[in-house]
């Protein structure tokens, strides 16, 4: 099977215009990904699909992944005059990076039998409404997995046939998987209350009887 | 009418026995579970009913799909949210005496799945429950205990008298609301007459 | 049923533009004789294997339209598992497909150790093959089971199925402790080493086991009754198959040769060889007819795998459970189990927790086209093919 | 039993034991349900069961036919046991043309049913 970067550029032809890019992932197993905006998602899946060195034709798993506003932190080498010598210093740079929502494909092909193509849409922001191109116009078998992604991160899929709930009650609001969801307070006394338990108890019970 | 007497009796053959016992041994031999498997506990409760543990010598084989003809429900398997408006409904419209055993860790707190965002922590903030199981999955042989302590609880069961069973007292309700889905939580997130945490009092 | 034409989901899908997805009963153009009947096959009955609903329209006897609708285990493992560590998700693994508790196990170690890069050492990858094989048997044996209780045999096949599926489940409580939830793998190998006698036990157990198929195969694979209510019903196409992404023995009873221990060759399927069974027609009786075939298969690869097991350390040394902190990165993991490929897709940042823990539930995906198998035949019949697709709810609703 | 009694009184005794050995657990039923057990009913226990869902639409639907057609072909083989009762009790007394006319009778609801199946009734639309 034919490199990431291989496939990046012959993608990029036949989809002009993607922004493509390939997402580094530093783990021994090294399963690199190929990021693809949303506009040009539809047109690039359609050429992975089709193409005929590729054909992946089966749609292993969708993936909703949610990065909060994040501060990061990286060691910058940076060279500085320290008290009349000229010396390296690391120095720690802050960079701060916005969050996002993210829809991960992994694509597979049962005809030629090889390995995972990873497809990854960002979306913009956090904020709803945030919109993705939904691919199950070209795999069925993203039908159910995009509506979860929907259910529990709030991922808009426009093209998906039958956008709805799948997991949790119909009338139910908010995305229970994002990273900044509140449970509702369910509380139970707990015979030897401790940390956030104990903050929970002191706001139910009266004074007298907390004593941690 | 003594023991001693009724001993004696009983080892000519004559039985005598109170209409109460007839009663309760009747009702004790013949409970009819709701076959209402949820999760894993509902397997441990079909391996319970197979030929190796086998249930049919409590009299209990018999699963009834539909609540009408059930007398007993096996609360077996984790009991989510949006589950649980069905289990206070099918419990409902079980006919009385009816009674309840919570099978396994997650029908009686949630269990491991405690801190989910759509897990009922525990069947009786809704309904009542006779016996409750441990164990993630309780074995075939603790659903067997448990049905052996329901015998047992059935058969100290009163006819008359303040403290009789509650199928013979008008007053105790046979119905109890059913949670409805609110926008965040199931609306109200207990039933404050039926579910009576243990209050540890320093 | 001729005279009926209908026309699947599967049209609709490729017509992007469409996306009104209410169908009217015309489209389907069943003779409208009497008003159509709307019941939800719901949460509790017989024939879901838990609480699965099908809302099911009926023209008399006909399905003229289902719905599953899902989520009522849905127990949020994989929220829990954000806020546990990599080893404290190993037993909420049992959970998922309580059927295959040690294949669920094996496809999370898998997973991490293709995060952390780590190795396992060759006993466990012998002892990790002969109890997913094990396991394989029993979930063939007990869908079997099922499968006849749903067309109506109360009892009897499901009795003789449950006989052999104790003494499977005392071998795998003799080795990890538990008869259902077994939390016996670790990342880099097992947790403990095989009992004594324990080999003995399960060769005994797998000698035994041809014969009770045969008997099996004997009172059920030539039963007219079976074969008349099976075959031609809930018939799948192959392109179909591949393009719901539909795993496992229903995807090799409609001719697609797709099976991960071949494809992906993990653990060390490539010493055994051993034939993929594959279908032709699709319908629900190549997909009885398959697993019955695979269980022969797997006992095939049981009984050379359990002569030649070696000796030596069960875990790899080097591995740490207590503190283990993956480096950052992601890594997908996938095994065959009995109902499909289980994939768990992992990200790490580094911290003891995982970032994002994500399962690939083969029961949810198998059930995408449940809709267009039943559509056009009898409400029998769609209980039948909802049987044969095997799904199990802790692992669809996760 | 002496003979002058009228010969079927034995039956109508049999009759009047079987009636009170079926009826008499009833009443004893509904007497310990009036005395002991008190009604509770509700308005969620009558609702219709619909597998732990409130039922929306009702379940009266126009049926297809070929429910009713099904009712009929089984109502030719009940009707056709309660006449071959009396007839195989004493069909050894009974000469050759007694089995013949029977013969008749069971070949002509056979011939129905056989004229049924060839028409398709029977296989489901």
């Amino acid at each position: 099977m034919e490199t990431l970067e291989q496939t990046l550029a012959r993608a990029a032809v036949a989809a002009p215009g993607a922004q493509l890019s390939v997402v580094k992932n530093d783990s021994p197993c090294a399963q690199h990904s190929l990021l693809v905006d949303v506009e040009h998602a539809y047109a690039v899946a359609k050429f992975l699909r089709d193409d005929p060195q590729l054909r992946l034709d089966y749609c292993s798993n969708v993936t909703g992944v949610d990065f909060l506003d994040a501060e990061l932190s990286e060691k910058v080498k940076v060279k500085k005059v320290v008290d009349g010598v000229e010396k390296e210093v690391e120095e720690v740079k802050k960079t701060k990076r916005a969050g996002y929502l993210e829809a991960v494909y992994h694509l597979y092909s049962m005809a030629l039998k090889h390995g995972p193509v990873i497809l990854r849409q960002r979306t913009p922001g956090r904020a709803d409404p945030v919109k993705v191109t939904s691919l199950t116009p070209l795999w069925r078998s993203c039908e159910f997995q995009e509506r979860e992604v929907f259910d529990l991160y709030g991922v808009l899929f426009d093209g998906h046939p039958d956008l709805r709930r799948i997991l949790m009650w119909d009338g139910f609001k908010d995305y229970p998987m994002r990273k900044d969801y509140a449970e509702p307070d369910d509380y139970e006394y707990e015979p030897t209350p401790h940390d956030e338990v104990l903050e929970k108890a002191k706001a139910h019970l009266p004074k007298a009887e907390v004593k941690a | 009418m003594d023991d001693g007497l009724r001993n004696e009796l009983s080892k000519q053959g004559v039985v005598v026995v109170k209409l109460e016992e007839l009663y309760n041994w009747g009702r004790k031999n013949s409970v009819w579970p709701l076959s209402f498997g949820l999760a894993c506990c509902a397997i441990e409760m079909m391996a319970a009913s197979m030929a190796r543990y086998d249930l049919a010598r409590f009299g209990a084989e018999v699963f009834r799909p539909s609540p009408r003809q059930a007398d007993l429900m096996i609360v077996a398997g984790t009991v989510t949210k949006k589950m649980a408006p069905q289990v206070v409904r099918l419990y409902n419209q079980m006919p009385e005496p009816k009674y309840v055993i919570a099978m396994g860790a997650c029908a009686i707190s949630g269990g491991p799945f405690k801190q989910g965002y759509n897990v009922l922590k525990g069947i009786d903030r809704y309904i009542p429950v006779d016996v409750h199981i441990p164990g993630c999955p309780p074995r075939p042989e603790a659903l067997i205990h448990a049905f052996m302590t329901l015998q047992r609880k059935i058969d100290a069961q009163k006819l008359t008298g303040p403290d009789r069973a509650r199928h013979l007292n008008a007053d105790l309700p046979s119905e109890f609301p059913v949670p409805l889905f609110g926008e965040h939580d199931l609306v109200p997130s207990k039933n404050p007459n039926v579910w009576r945490p243990a209050v540890v009092v320093r | 049923m001729d005279g009926t034409q209908f026309m699947t989901f599967h049209d609709l899908a490729y017509d992007a533009g469409k996306t009104d997805f209410q169908r009217k009963a015309e489209v389907i153009g069943v003779g409208r004789e009497g008003e159509l009947l709307e019941v939800a096959m719901g949460p509790q009955h017989p024939s879901t294997h838990g609480v699965f609903r099908m809302d099911v329209v009926l023209d008399g006897e006909t399905v003229v339209k289902l719905k599953p609708v899902f989520g009522y285990l849905h127990r949020n493992h994989e929220k829990i598992a954000e806020n546990t560590s990599y080893l404290g998700s190993m037993p909420y693994t049992d959970r998922l497909d309580y059927f295959c508790s040690l294949t669920n196990n094996w496809a999370y170690a898998l997973a991490v150790e293709k995060l952390a890069g780590l190795q396992v050492p060759e006993r466990a990858e012998y002892i990790r093959l002969i109890t997913a094989e094990l396991t394989r048997v029993l979930n063939h044996t007990c869908l079997a089971g099922f499968l006849l209780q749903d067309m109506g045999a109360l009892g009897t096949p499901l009795m003789y199925a449950f006989r052999e599926r104790e003494k499977i489940l005392d071998l795998f409580e003799s080795l990890t402790g538990a008869r259902m939830m077994c939390n016996y793998m670790r990342f880099g190998g097992c947790r403990c080493d095989l009992p004594a006698g324990w080999l003995a036990e399960a060769r005994k157990v797998v000698a035994e086991y041809p014969k009770f198929l045969d008997e099996f195969d004997a009172l059920l694979s030539g039963n007219e009754i079976l074969m008349a209510r099976t075959q031609g019903v809930g018939k799948l196409s192959a392109e179909l198959a591949i393009n719901a992404g539909i795993t496992g023995p229903m995807l090799r009873a409609s001719g697609v040769d797709y099976d991960l221990r071949k494809v992906d060759n993990y653990g060390i399927y490539s010493r055994y060889p051993f034939r993929v069974p594959l279908g032709d027609h699709g319908d629900v009786y190549d997909r009885y007819m398959i697993r019955m075939l695979e269980m022969r298969e797997s006992l095939k690869i049981l009984e050379p795998a359990l002569k030649d097991i070696p000796e030596g350390p069960v875990v790899d040394p080097k591995a740490k459970l207590r503190g283990f902190r993956p480096k950052p990165g992601e890594a997908y993991g996938r095994i065959e189990t009995p109902k499909g490929e289980l994939g768990f897709y992992l990200i790490s940042d580094g911290s003891p927790n995982p970032y994002r823990y994500r399962v690939r539930p083969p029961s949810l995906i198998n059930l995408t086209i449940l809709e267009d198998m039943c559509l056009g035949q009898t409400v029998a019949d769609a209980v039948i093919t909802l049987g044969s697709v095997d799904i199990v709810l802790g692992e669809v609703d996760r | 039993m002496p003979p002058d009694k009228h010969p079927y009184l034995f039956l109508l005794v049999f009759f009047v034991m079987a009636l009170g050995f079926a009826v008499g657990p009833l009443l004893l039923a509904m007497l310990w349900a009036k005395m002991f057990s008190p009604a509770k009913p509700g308005e969620m226990k009558n609702a219709t069961y619909e597998c732990g869902l409130e039922s929306k639409g009702d379940a009266w639907v126009a049926f297809k036919s070929e429910y009713y057609l099904y009712g009929i072909l089984f109502l030719i083989f009940d009707v056709e046991t309660i006449f071959l009762l009396p007839f195989c009790v004493a069909f050894t007394g009974l000469s050759v043309g007694a089995v013949l006319a029977m013969l008749v009778f069971v070949l002509l609801l056979v011939e129905g049913l056989a004229w049924a199946w060839v028409k398709g009734v029977l296989t489901w639309k």
